[in-house]
């Protein structure tokens, strides 16, 4: 089982999300320039935070025509898990493989700081270890997370159970006051109709030991793994 | 050549928290008569193109596939001629 | 009057008759500007380089001093700290956002200059009071900035400190700190040696950006360079990035002979320094320099201050090595020139040899000033302090509340919460408590971060200012778990040529140097600003101290929030009355004035070591630092973090006021397990240290009683809140 | 009723990062004949004022205290009579 973590110009978040994977979860993991041809001996693939290209222009504007995310879009075909997070989330959106986008957080600054979020759908390649309705505690840091997606659209993720978090109270209530940014809804993360690619603005590999904000992201990384190896999906 | 201003806004129906807070802080300095700010992107591109309409096709394209969100976004442009 | 063209490059007749003769002719246009630049006081140190050999700066564990671009420290296992704060006041006063960020990009180049990964961001930011708009605009979009930069490039921005002051409205500060870890045997230098070697310049195409100031003769310069040079620079925290990994992938290949970014004085100073210190010459073609614009003049090449640049001497024959990782990383990289044996920093442009001056004579040669230097008169006015004059507030609880909501005391949550202090994940201990720790993956090891400086003491008496700066900061990192290694400072000053100023910025650094003795901490780099006032006013002298310290062990990180329920709270050191010079005073009373608290170096080391030793003992639950608002506030900000009441009792008679607000040093509060008092007094005693039991940590409240009384009662969810959200209030 | 459009953008000898950012990423999706990129700002805004005279130096006002930092950036405006 491997795991890659693409790194575009700019990505910060890569070795975050690289020691996460190999050294609290000991996987096989490698680095994926962006140039890179040919992803084929990968399981899943992560789009890492940071700031590809600056996150000029838009986040994640640039880094949709850059030449790995062909690739990315056939390995999406393929069934296989791929999982953004944060400016990978945003990548993901501006490629149109997840729907919706990006406006500035309605305060209009930089927020970084721990939310709690609810999981909202467990039969997902990614949540598949965490109970129904599982709180998870997990930092964000973002100044463009305001999810968007329009009536249409938003109606249709509802009805295939495409909303996977919301940013919610500590009782795991979703109220507008545990909304950091004003996504709508309350959005933190989606998936695409077919369940197997993820994105989400918290960042899972920031807390998944003691010593930093805990361990409540290691879950979602477990769940693929699990996923990965062949483990049911709920639901 | 060519010299293309792109002009990038939220589309109408999408809250602007920017172009708000521009407004608010207009109004605090007594400019009473503002009634909305809208806050959207200028892009200026030298192209070098042969023919306006060529220049054109090539600007749409770009709004399309990279410049603008559609999502979100709406977009237009003016195209100059200018001596290289 | 027409200028002298010396006077226009900002030199003096003296000078540049000291040029003439080192010369031994005069100096074309061109190398009058490179003298201008690099003898000005930004790179010269002319008017501070004699008061600054007073600081200590050597010691067992320092690897590189003062002097490179950023100063070393050893933290074993063979790994070092590399560290150094810069100031970047004047240009953030003009656009803030902008002058933050390239302060912080400036910085972060100081450091993998050295060869080091940069690991983490500090600040120290000081405006007026929060009053006008002008001055929230400032406060705002420097926040904004140093953000926008640290963010964007990937690295945390893990501590710093904010402070109000009527004294910053016309010169707010703005300092940025960055620390790296470097292995021993990486370590780079801004030395240029070994003749033929290629010079090249690395990063960003060069400008006519960040040019201006007194330094800048516009005798050789066209009309299209007056009107389009611009003092300002717009930061390019992606760009930096790739420059960055593209030079820590350099580094790796062994072909890198020296290396210095390109800051003040850009390509002037970056060639001079890098071939003075080598001992060597250097010949280089600006032509040969990639441009932004069109139609610069070898001069504009030569002192512009175009960010995001580096100027890398390599190994002859190993220059295609240095295009490809750089063409990888979609930089630019030329060179520009070869190292000479002679001496000289010769320049040219294509063919023709448009400038050629002793390297060293740029970089070394300034002269150096002894300032004139006076007690200023202020000091006996502000000095005074009657306190029966001041009547004791019946409602001690207000001025807690008060005290929280001050924007110097409250948190700083609005600020921090831009900066993601997150990324990396090393950051033990998140912005908040007394120090940041930041973990070094691969070893049990952490360093502890902190910047400090009460400018109000240094204002009231710079030299003990100047000392409980260095004293606090330590203080800090003992708080945390660490051992205080080494200092790095940036001292704020208004104009030297004045002597009230020199004698501030003398008694500061002797201050300073007497504490960082005391407490084992050398000085290892700096920066100094000078000419930080308007018309009227200069700022309150403000030296800040940066400080790391190592954490031997991570499970010694200790944070200030009280723990546990019935756990003991226990002060090290002395409850004193001294109101001078605090915020309760400036807050209740509207003074800025009395004496800066009292500081015994001796006292302050044994109360740190008997800390330290305990914490590592593993005693010790929670430990905090009196600073500003006294024990009443660490109090409060103990309970606060750690969402949990206390109940104390403090002894003393006089005054309560004094008792509960009053700024003495050397004090930390530490919480103990009942089982453990008895090791704390031992150890108290050993050390030689008063040792006071106050209280316990229980309940939801904070209760303080004085003699019996009832002082302090209050929720710890109203303190917070008052205390959360005081700043945001002001700015929302 | 008028209706200003502000175009914001950085001063030439400024360095532009996204307009760079922007070139090269139309640079490598083939556009090559894409000779620089600027990025600026586009600010819309409503006013009640009566004349366009008036509107004019209150736009131009704005510019000056809030929505441009003239230190870096130059501005220009277009200004249109609207109905209400
Ligand atoms: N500008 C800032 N950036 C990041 N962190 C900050 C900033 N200002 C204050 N902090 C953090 O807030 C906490 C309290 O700051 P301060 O009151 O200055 O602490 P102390 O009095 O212990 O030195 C510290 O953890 C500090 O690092
Ligand atoms: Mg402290």
């Amino acid at each position: 089982m491997k795991f890659g973590v693409v790194v575009f110009p700019g990505s910060n978040c890569d070795i975050d999300c690289y020691n996460a994977l190999r050294d609290v979860l000991d996987q096989d993991t490698e680095y994926i320039w962006h140039r890179t041809k040919n992803l084929g001996s990968y399981d899943c693939i992560v789009l890492p935070g940071g700031f590809s290209y600056g996150s000029y222009l838009r986040g994640g504007a640039i880094a949709k025509v850059s030449p790995v995310m062909d690739r990315v879009v056939e390995f999406v075909e393929s069934g296989k898990p791929v999982i953004g997070i944060s400016n990978g989330f945003q990548v993901l959106v501006e490629s149109g493989i997840l729907p919706g986008a990006f406006l500035r957080n309605n305060n209009m600054k930089f927020i970084c700081e721990n939310v709690y979020i609810r999981t909202e759908s467990i039969s997902t390649p990614f949540t598949n270890l965490c109970g129904k309705g599982q709180i998870l505690r997990i930092p964000i840091a973002h100044g463009d997370g305001n999810y968007y997606v329009g009536d249409e659209t938003l109606k249709r993720m509802e009805e295939n159970n495409q909303i996977v978090f919301r940013y919610c109270a500590r009782d795991g209530e979703v109220t507008d006051a545990s909304n950091p940014d004003g996504s709508l809804q309350n959005i933190a993360g989606v998936c695409n109709r077919e369940g197997n690619v993820l994105g989400m603005m918290p960042h899972p590999e920031r807390c998944m030991e003691e010593i930093l904000e805990g361990r409540d992201g290691a879950v979602i990384f477990k769940s693929i793994i699990n996923y990965l190896k062949g483990g049911a999906v709920n639901g | 050549m060519f010299y293309a201003k792109v002009y990038i806004t939220l589309k109408k129906s999408i809250a602007d928290p920017q172009g708000n807070a521009i407004k608010e802080a207009l109004l605090s300095m007594e400019y009473d008569g503002v009634k909305d700010v809208r806050m959207g992107k200028l892009i200026e591109i030298k192209l070098a193109d042969k023919s306006s309409k060529e220049a054109e096709k090539r600007v749409k394209d770009m709004c399309d596939t990279l410049l603008a969100n559609t999502v979100i976004e709406d977009y237009t442009y003016d195209i100059l001629e200018v001596q290289p | 009057m027409d200028k002298k063209p010396y006077e226009r490059v900002g030199l003096t007749f003296e000078e540049y008759e000291r040029i003439v003769k080192m010369l031994g002719r005069e100096p074309n246009g061109l190398e009058l500007n490179l003298y201008g630049v690099m003898w000005s006081e930004h790179c010269s140190y002319k008017n501070s380089k004699q008061v600054l050999r007073v600081f200590p700066t050597s010691g067992d564990r320092v690897l590189q001093g003062p002097g490179e671009n950023a100063g070393i420290v050893d933290i074993g296992d063979g790994l070092a700290v590399v560290m150094k704060i810069e100031s970047h006041n004047h240009p953030s006063a003009v656009e803030p956002y902008q002058g933050a960020a390239t302060g912080a990009g400036g910085i972060i180049r100081d450091i993998f200059t050295m060869g080091a990964r940069p690991v983490a961001l500090l600040n120290s930011l000081r405006f007026g009071e929060l009053e006008s708009d002008r001055t929230k605009y400032l406060f705002e979009n420097a926040v904004a900035g140093i953000g926008g930069y640290g963010n964007c490039i990937g690295i945390p921005t893990v501590g710093g400190e904010v402070y109000f002051n009527d004294c910053y409205r016309g010169n707010p500060l703005v300092n940025a700190m960055c620390v790296g870890i470097i292995r021993h045997g990486d370590i780079k230098r801004g030395t240029a040696s070994g003749a033929g070697n290629a010079v090249m310049i690395v990063g960003a195409s060069t400008g006519r950006d960040g040019m201006g100031g007194a330094s800048f003769a516009s005798v050789e310069l066209n009309k299209e360079s007056e009107e389009k040079r611009s003092p300002m620079q717009v930061g390019d925290p992606f760009l930096e990035k790739l420059l960055l990994e593209a030079c820590l992938e350099l580094f790796e290949t062994g072909c890198v002979v020296g290396v210095q970014d390109l800051g003040a004085a850009g390509l002037t100073s970056a060639s001079s320094e890098t071939a003075s210190r080598g001992g060597s010459g250097m010949d280089i073609d600006v032509s040969l320099v990639p441009r932004r614009e069109t139609g610069m003049v070898p001069v504009e090449v030569m002192i512009s201050e175009s960010q995001e640049r580096m100027l890398v001497i390599v190994e002859k024959g190993r220059e295609e090595e240095v295009t490809g990782i750089f063409k990888k990383w979609g930089l630019n990289s030329s060179v520009i020139g070869r190292v000479t044996d002679d001496g000289m920093l010769t320049i040219r442009d294509g063919d023709e040899v448009v400038g050629s001056v002793p390297a060293k004579s740029l970089a070394e040669d300034a002269p150096i000033y002894y300032r004139e230097y006076k007690e200023p008169s202020y000091l006996k006015q502000v000095g005074v302090l009657d306190e029966r004059g001041l009547e004791v507030p019946d409602d001690l609880n207000g001025v807690l509340v008060s005290l929280l909501k001050s924007p110097n005391i409250a948190s700083k949550e609005w600020a921090y919460r831009q900066f993601d202090y997150m990324v990396r994940t090393c950051t033990a201990v998140t912005p908040g408590s007394d120090a940041a720790v930041v973990r070094i993956r691969g070893t049990n090891k952490a360093i502890a971060l902190t910047a400090d400086c009460n400018s109000r003491y240094c204002y009231l008496d710079p030299a003990t200012g100047g000392a409980i700066a260095v004293a606090e900061a330590a203080r800090n990192l003992v708080c945390s778990g660490a051992q205080p290694l080494a200092a790095t400072d940036c001292l704020n000053f208004g104009n030297p040529e004045k002597p009230g100023v020199f004698w501030q910025f003398r008694q500061a650094v002797s201050g300073m140097s007497e504490a960082c003795r005391a407490l084992d901490t050398p000085v290892i780099s700096g920066n100094v600003s000078f000419y930080n006032e308007t018309d009227t006013d200069a700022v309150f002298p403000t030296p800040v101290v940066g400080m790391v310290g190592v954490v031997e062990d991570i499970s010694h990180i200790t944070t200030q929030g009280f723990k546990e329920e019935g756990d003991v709270i226990v002060l090290l050191g002395e409850n004193t009355q001294e109101a001078g010079g605090s915020e309760y005073l400036k807050v209740v009373y509207g003074l800025e004035r009395g004496s800066a608290p009292k500081l015994d170096l001796d006292r302050e080391k044994r109360v740190q070591g008997c800390c330290l030793e305990l914490i590592r003992g593993g005693t010790v639950k929670s430990a905090h630092d009196c600073s500003e608002g006294g024990i009443a506030v660490a109090l409060a900000e103990s309970c606060i973090s750690g969402e949990i009441g206390a109940k104390v009792e403090l002894e003393g008679c006089g005054r309560e006021d004094l008792l509960l607000f009053g700024e003495g040093q050397s004090r930390i509060v530490i919480t103990v397990r009942q089982s453990d008092l008895e090791r704390v007094k031992d150890a108290a005693s050993r050390f030689g240290i008063p040792v006071t039991v106050l209280g316990r940590v229980r309940g939801k409240e904070l209760i303080i009683d004085i003699a019996g009384q009832r002082g302090i009662q209050m929720a710890v969810k109203d303190m917070e809140t008052d205390w959360r959200e005081a700043i945001e209030c002001i700015m929302e």
